[in-house]
């Protein structure tokens, strides 16, 4: 089955992440897939490259998962994230989360992603027609005045 | 001795993957002082967030012999 | 591929929902599978069955696809509904939904959910321990003063 | 001649899947009338939908020859 919050560098299979979610309790299973994308504002992508401080990353998305937990108690989730380089349509990342009615199980999905853009060390690298690189840190536009993300990080 | 790890553009512009600090203990906000002053590729490391032992650290959580520290750049995953 | 918007008597295979909205353009692919839930308000179900009137039911799924292309017109949606009989953890709908930002493939899925409920021609009928009911129905709690679900109808 | 479908719990209670009608043009709102005056099992019919050729049909709306008519009960899927 492998673990609940997992750094992988192979092809993400969909169903694998679903399966660790599935719960006779659970009537709706909501799951976020992040793709590469070819059109980014007019610029075309080639590929992408993931990067990931792998411990830390798989125990941040452990968090998220504990986040969600605390919101809603009967929810189950499971992340993978993919590292490494990523074709256009490649599956990024998977999300799923099982509750026993649908709302929570929406809300909590897109906690994750939210979360897993704030708070998990995992990288990603353009490679576009002219050139490459990091988003999030080429233009350095994003800061942390506190010295970390915020939201819950010091609970 | 600690261990500083670096990662995507940081490890691009310092050319390491690591680095090893032999500085006796220092809080974080003084190792970021430190690493701007002398590594070249970290002038500007306001903008990363410093990992001690895999969990995200304040400026004056103290760094002690054995940690391991690492340099988050902002994150774009997902 | 089969159709975008099917109704089906047989297990539904995620995945082959999903590469229906497979998109280079795509960044986004939110995924919504509705599953029999065993305890419902401490009441044990021991399976459901689900009856369509089939065209019907194609053609108003067909009609969520289209409003939501209404709204997100980069959205590209599929929707697969089993019907017959159904045991626990066997999924009941399964509903994708792929846009460039993700943003609008959560509020799509969500929509889509929502509106299959008003206005697709699919029953289903609990089967307790103690007997069965067509759910929407025996209660007759639920009337359309109108005569016919609100929301897009006339449209 | 026109045909009347019957799913459901509508199927159940009136024994019947489809119902053959031989009046001549009316209306929807007709329609409900007569069957909830006829038919067995469809004396409350005002929480029941009208379909026509597979789509909602107001109260208003001509049933024609040949038109295809099913009742739907409050929906459930999902």
């Amino acid at each position: 089955m492998g673990k609940l919050f997992e750094i992988v560098d192979s092809p993400i299979i969909v169903q694998d992440v679903i399966n660790k979610v599935i719960d006779p309790n659970a009537g709706a299973i909501n799951t976020f897939i992040g793709t590469v994308r070819e059109m980014t504002k007019g610029k075309k992508t080639l590929y992408l490259e993931y990067e990931a401080y792998i411990p830390m990353a798989e125990t941040q998305l452990g968090r998220i998962g504990d986040e969600i937990r605390s919101k809603w108690p009967e929810a189950k989730t499971a992340i993978t994230h993919r590292i490494g380089r990523l074709d256009i349509s490649d599956i990024a990342v998977v999300i799923c989360v099982s509750t026993p009615h649908r709302d929570a199980a929406f809300k909590a999905s897109r906690h994750a992603i939210e979360r897993i853009k704030e708070i998990v060390p995992i990288w990603k690298k353009e490679h576009w027609e002219n050139g490459d690189f990091w988003v999030g840190n080429q233009l350095e536009t994003k800061s942390y005045p506190e010295g970390h993300p915020t939201g819950g990080e010091s609970q | 001795m600690i261990e500083i790890l670096l990662f995507a553009g940081l490890k691009e512009k310092t050319g390491q993957n690591k680095i090893t600090w032999h500085e006796g203990s220092l809080t974080v906000g003084e190792l970021k002082e430190k690493l701007s002053a002398k590594v070249p590729g970290l002038e500007q490391i306001d903008y990363v967030m410093i990992a001690v032992n895999e969990a995200y650290a304040q400026d004056d959580q103290v760094i002690n012999e054995g940690d391991v520290v690492a340099l988050i750049p902002p994150v774009s995953g997902g």
